[in-house]
């Protein structure tokens, strides 16, 4: 039965039943608004969008650009989202995997009412990794961007590449096994469109073996140099719809834990314990990554953090609503093979 | 030129604890070196940046007058890192001070005016500079009459009650005090300070109005003294950003395109009405 | 000659503090160069600008000693007295470096960490012979080819240089390197074609004649929130423009060697903590007042303060923001306030 | 050259590690108590910060300790289900295990962190768990990755 077709048929298809409902629901006045992606004005990127009525719908647009984990305009709800008389808006989301997980994770930590939310659950296939092909061009501009086939096709003013998709996707959606929005029976009501009934994942981390069997020196010096450029504009930590901290660690001033400044050392720690803050919660969506100005990439880090929680706690964020986080929680059993003990 | 960033460096010369609560607190600060003293030539209503090293800094308006030599006071109330960090100071301890900063309270114009001073809560420490500086014996005579409102929560919050007392004792100057509730022993008035200015009733001829506390106290009075006459250019206002550097460098107390640490605090309440309601 | 980039880095080096755009990890940065084989000056631009080199991301105030409760001594920062030669820059970065000295030295007070490193730097800039589909610098009274701001200006012609002394710095240094040839005709028509060339290459032309006028009256208008609704409100718009130059200071104490620093590290009006004051209150609450002061700041307040655009049009912002909020279609949209209105008064 | 080699090598065969210790007020610190009135000998290179539970114990201390040039860190606790506060020390664990893993990651040795149980009966156990801590950072050297912090 299985038909391989191409990502760019796939997108098309998206697309177009993705409008469909959206149509669908503005007309059947189910929601007030709609948070889609739109299609962006430079090449390698996509806005996300509000819209409100159905001519806007045609601006909606799924082109594995679309890298913005959308749950982030619900916690905290942006104004726009909310009447100054009516209180909260009905919200269509446009949901991938990684959104559908996020806001089932939010849901568990009390962050959001969904009763108001549709969830538009699209198949996604995948997020290209634009950080990628940006280094691969080098010094050239690139003018456009599109698939065709299973191919990514990049041009440029005189230059013309083709990408493997397969080899440019974004290293968590290589990896990723929840490309629709999870399926969970609190929220029966929730969904439209795509969605899919997850019970448990099984991964086997092999992307992480080649990094976590080098030696301490080369891990040190590894993410020394990747995060070196970083210039803490945080935008790692505004695209992260898990960081919805009112006061993030590092602004806190009474007393000050960590410093702002950019010395390496100060770098590390903001990572290591924004790091520590995801333990359990990360949904994998990579928009830290593909956010990041200066293209440093954390999606290693996000990989590292969902093995732990999978391997110490078998707890997957986001699949399952009945599932306590497991920094939310404790059991006696669990292993401690890293204490201390006497010989 | 030089570094506009290095504090000139102060020790404490004495504490008051101002108010029954103790989360107010007034330093005294004596320069290390006589001609950082003199260079430190200021009027009411300025402010300066004062920095407990380790900690940080924080634009304080100056309490003492520049009538009150050898010392200048900073009047704290305990909020966030660094204000707390004061409140923990002791005598002798060293204190960074940058400044003077900001226009201060237009003194040369309001020569020859009635002048009618209108404080709530603990933002009367530049008032406190104010009427000081007013009512020395040199100044005095360059104006007319001197009427103060100040309002409190209750009698423990009020500020400097030795200089309130020898005001209170001199002939050429209204004080009057109020507090939000009625107390045993309390002898000013009772209510807020808004009703208490249309009792007071100042006349608007000739008079200049400084106003300064708490937003909703401000609203409430500016209506009164509105009703009583007052055009926007004799209310004036001292408004409070947050800052960082003191000197329009660091860009967050912008109104506009005015940088309240260079073209303000003291504004009237006409240019106020021309700024973007962003403050 | 091109090679001959290596003979004046020797040249140079001693004396000077040579900073120069490299590639590190794929990105190009402007660092100060041990090698001056790395030198890349066939690129579209950096991502974080050079303003770096003068107003870094962590710049030391001043420092001190304790005797751990009290300062006993402050030191003062005493490398702002060396050269530097920021070399291979872009017009409208070099652009930027006039903007920010106007914007330091404003007020009663100037502020000598930056003005002293900007007078002990020598600009030696290069024309921007392949302008981005982003880049509006023509809009902005600039041009790829604007040598205006430089101290030394060349032009890539392909297998050499021209090279120009532009102000008395520069001709001063140019005299010195006895050994750059002179130009011939040829290579001089050679650069003004280029010059056209990339004139006509830009293709965004941006509508900024009048918008601080257009801006001023229209605090209050509905199209801010418009603007603003996909903002998540990071830093990078603020944090790699050229011009932004907002700050925040901060202490660091080491207790165990009793000593300390005072420092600032890059700040920005997108983040809520920037105008949050201690007692709660935030002058700018949300999103929509926060993008509103970026344009504002950049669009009406420098030409009232300054009489210049806040703006070098070098499309970094464009380019880099995470949710593609174009300051091209911002610009757009503010005009078309205006349109609307004029209309109205037609109808 | 060669004194100085030789006083080198010296310098680091007296080199003590510097080890910050947490220790659980109603477990850990009393075990170190008995450990002293015991007389049972253990290196002299913790110093102890007495906290309520090893529950207290946020990352952030483990990690501004690591930043401020401590070579080593320790934190002792309740044995699992003695907690004082019947379950801080769980909590504590779930932490100290993904903090621990990650300190790995980020190529922070990981014998510098040390996690361990003690009771206010293990005087021994103490000792010897600080006597092995001391071992492990011992061999690490001291703590130079943050050094570039001025």
């Amino acid at each position: 039965m299985v038909i391989s077709v191409s990502i760019e048929s796939e997108n098309r298809d998206i697309e177009n039943s993705m409008k469909e409902t959206a149509r669908a629901l503005l007309k059947e006045k189910k929601v007030d608004v709609i948070i889609g992606y739109s299609k962006g004005t430079v090449p390698l990127s996509s806005a996300p969008i509000l819209i409100r009525n159905v001519d806007e719908v045609e601006r909606l647009v799924w082109n594995n650009l679309c890298y913005i984990n959308l749950a982030k305009y619900l916690v905290p709800r942006i104004p726009q989202l909310i009447d100054p008389e009516k209180g909260d808006l009905n919200v269509g989301i446009i949901t991938k995997g990684c959104v559908g997980r996020a806001l089932i994770h939010l849901r568990t930590e009390n962050q959001i009412n969904l009763e108001n939310v549709i969830m538009i659950g699209i198949p996604c296939n995948g997020i290209i990794n634009r950080k990628k092909i940006e280094k691969e061009i080098g010094e050239n501009e690139i003018l456009e961007l599109f698939t065709s086939g299973n191919e990514i096709i990049v041009k440029g003013k005189d230059f013309e590449k083709k990408f493997s998709f397969e080899d440019y996707v974004n290293e968590l959606c290589k990896v990723c096994k929840i490309k629709a929005p999870p399926k969970i029976k609190e929220l029966q009501g929730s969904y439209v469109g795509e969605c899919q009934e997850v019970s448990s994942i099984d991964d086997n981390f092999e992307d992480l073996t080649e990094f976590e069997s080098k030696p301490t020196v080369e891990k040190w010096n590894y993410i020394k140099d990747t995060l070196q450029t970083c210039t803490r504009c945080y935008a790692c930590r505004e695209a992260c719809p898990m960081c919805y901290c009112k006061l993030c660690f590092v602004d806190q001033n009474k007393p000050i834990w960590f410093q702002k400044t950019t010395e390496i050392s100060d770098i590390i720690s903001f990572h290591l314990v924004r790091a520590m803050h995801l333990a359990g919660r990360c949904v994998a969506c990579g928009a830290c990554s593909s956010v990041c100005p200066v293209g440093i990439d954390l999606n290693l880090i996000n990989r590292k953090l969902e093995k732990i929680v999978k391997e110490r706690f078998d707890f997957t964020s986001g699949i399952d609503a009945s599932k306590m986080p497991p920094m939310m929680e404790y059991s006696m059993d669990d292993a401690e093979e890293f204490m201390l003990e006497e010989d | 030129m030089h570094n506009p960033y290095i504090p000139k460096l102060t020790s404490i010369k004495d504490v008051v604890s101002e108010n029954k609560v103790n989360d107010i607190k007034t330093l005294e600060l004596e320069f290390q070196n006589d001609d950082d003293y003199k260079k430190f030539d200021y009027i009411p209503g300025q402010f300066a940046e004062i920095s407990l090293i380790g900690k940080g800094e924080c634009p304080i308006g100056i309490a003492s007058s520049p009538t009150e030599e050898g010392t200048i006071k900073f009047t704290i109330k305990k909020m966030g890192t660094v204000t707390t960090g004061f409140h923990a100071c002791e005598i002798g301890d060293i204190v960074g001070v940058r400044g003077p900063f900001g226009n201060g309270w237009p003194i040369e114009d309001m020569k020859g005016k009635d002048i009618v001073v209108i404080g709530g809560g603990f933002a009367f420490s530049t008032l406190r500079s104010l009427v000081v500086y007013l009512l020395d014996e040199k100044i005095r005579k360059d104006y007319k009459k001197i009427t103060i409102i100040y309002g409190n929560r209750d009698s423990g919050e009020v500020l400097y009650q030795d200089v309130l007392e020898e005001w209170k004792k001199r002939d050429d100057i209204e004080v009057v005090l109020t507090i939000d509730r009625e107390e045993k022993g309390w002898k000013g008035k009772v209510g807020f300070v808004a009703p208490i200015v249309k009792e007071v009733g100042p006349s608007s001829d000739n008079a200049v109005v400084v106003v300064c506390g708490p937003p909703i106290m401000i609203k409430t009075t500016i209506q009164v003294l509105e009703d009583l006459n007052f055009n926007d250019h004799q209310i004036l206002n001292s408004l409070e950003m947050r800052m960082k550097c003191g000197i329009g460098k660091c860009g967050r107390c912008n109104i506009g395109n005015k940088y309240v640490c260079i073209d303000g605090p003291v504004f009237s309440l006409a240019e106020l009405k021309n700024l973007p309601n962003e403050y | 000659m091109k090679s001959e980039i290596g003979k004046l880095y020797i040249e140079l080096n001693e004396e000077f503090n040579f900073y120069a755009p490299i590639k590190v990890k794929g990105n190009l940065e402007f660092k100060k160069i041990l090698n001056p084989d790395d030198i890349v000056l066939d690129y579209y631009n950096s991502k974080v600008p050079p303003k770096e080199i003068l107003f870094p991301k962590t710049d030391i105030l001043f420092e001190y000693k304790t005797d751990g409760k009290n300062v006993t001594e402050i030191i003062e920062r005493t490398d702002l007295d060396e050269k530097n030669i920021i070399f291979g820059i872009r017009p409208c970065d070099a652009h930027s470096f006039v903007i920010l000295e106007t914007f330091f030295a404003f007020g009663d007070v100037e502020d000598e960490i930056f003005l002293k490193k900007r007078a002990n730097s020598l600009i030696i800039g290069i024309g921007c012979n392949t302008p981005r589909s982003t880049c509006f610098c023509t809009s902005i009274e600039g041009h790829p080819f604007m040598k205006d701001d430089m101290d030394i200006f060349l032009v890539d012609l392909g297998e050499k240089y021209l090279v120009e002394g532009i102000s008395e710095k520069g001709k001063e240094l140019m005299s010195r390197l006895k050994w750059l040839s002179d130009a011939d005709r040829k290579d001089i028509k050679k650069a003004r074609e280029l010059y056209e060339q990339a004139e006509h290459s830009i293709e965004t032309k941006l509508d900024l004649k009048d918008i601080n006028k257009i801006l001023d009256p229209h605090f209050e208008h509905p199209i801010w929130a418009e603007i603003s609704d996909i903002c998540i409100g990071c830093g990078t718009c603020s944090f790699l423009c050229p011009t932004c130059t907002c700050f925040d200071v901060i202490d660091e104490m080491d207790q165990y060697h009793n000593k300390g620093r005072r420092f600032r590290i890059w700040d920005t009006c997108q983040f809520c903590l920037y105008t949050l004051h201690t007692s709660g209150h935030n002058p700018r609450d949300s999103c929509i007042e926060r993008c509103r002061n970026r344009i504002l700041h950049k669009f009406c307040y420098y030409p009232e303060n300054y009489n210049m655009l806040g703006c070098v049009g070098c499309g970094r912002c464009i380019q880099l923001c995470p949710v593609n909020n174009d300051l091209r279609v911002i610009i757009e949209k503010l005009n078309s306030i205006k349109t609307k209105k004029e209309e109205k008064v037609s109808a | 050259m060669v004194t100085e080699l030789k006083q080198e090598e010296t310098l680091k065969d007296i080199w003590e590690p510097k080890i910050l210790a947490f220790l659980c007020n109603w477990c850990s610190y009393a075990g170190a108590d008995l450990a002293g009135v015991s007389r049972i000998q253990y290196p002299p290179t913790i110093r102890v910060v007495r906290v309520p539970c090893s529950g207290r114990v946020s990352p952030y201390f483990i990690i501004k300790g690591l930043l401020d040039g401590w070579d080593g860190i320790i934190v002792s606790g309740c044995h699992p289900g003695d907690c004082h506060y019947l379950t801080g020390n769980l909590v504590a664990r779930r932490r100290f295990a993904i903090l621990k893993e990650l300190l790995e990651f980020f190529g922070i040795e990981p014998g510098r962190v040390n996690f361990m149980w003690a009771s206010a009966a293990e005087g021994e156990r103490f000792a010897n768990l600080i006597k092995k801590a001391t071992e492990i950072v011992k061999k690490l050297g001291p703590n130079k990755k943050f050094e570039s912090k001025w």
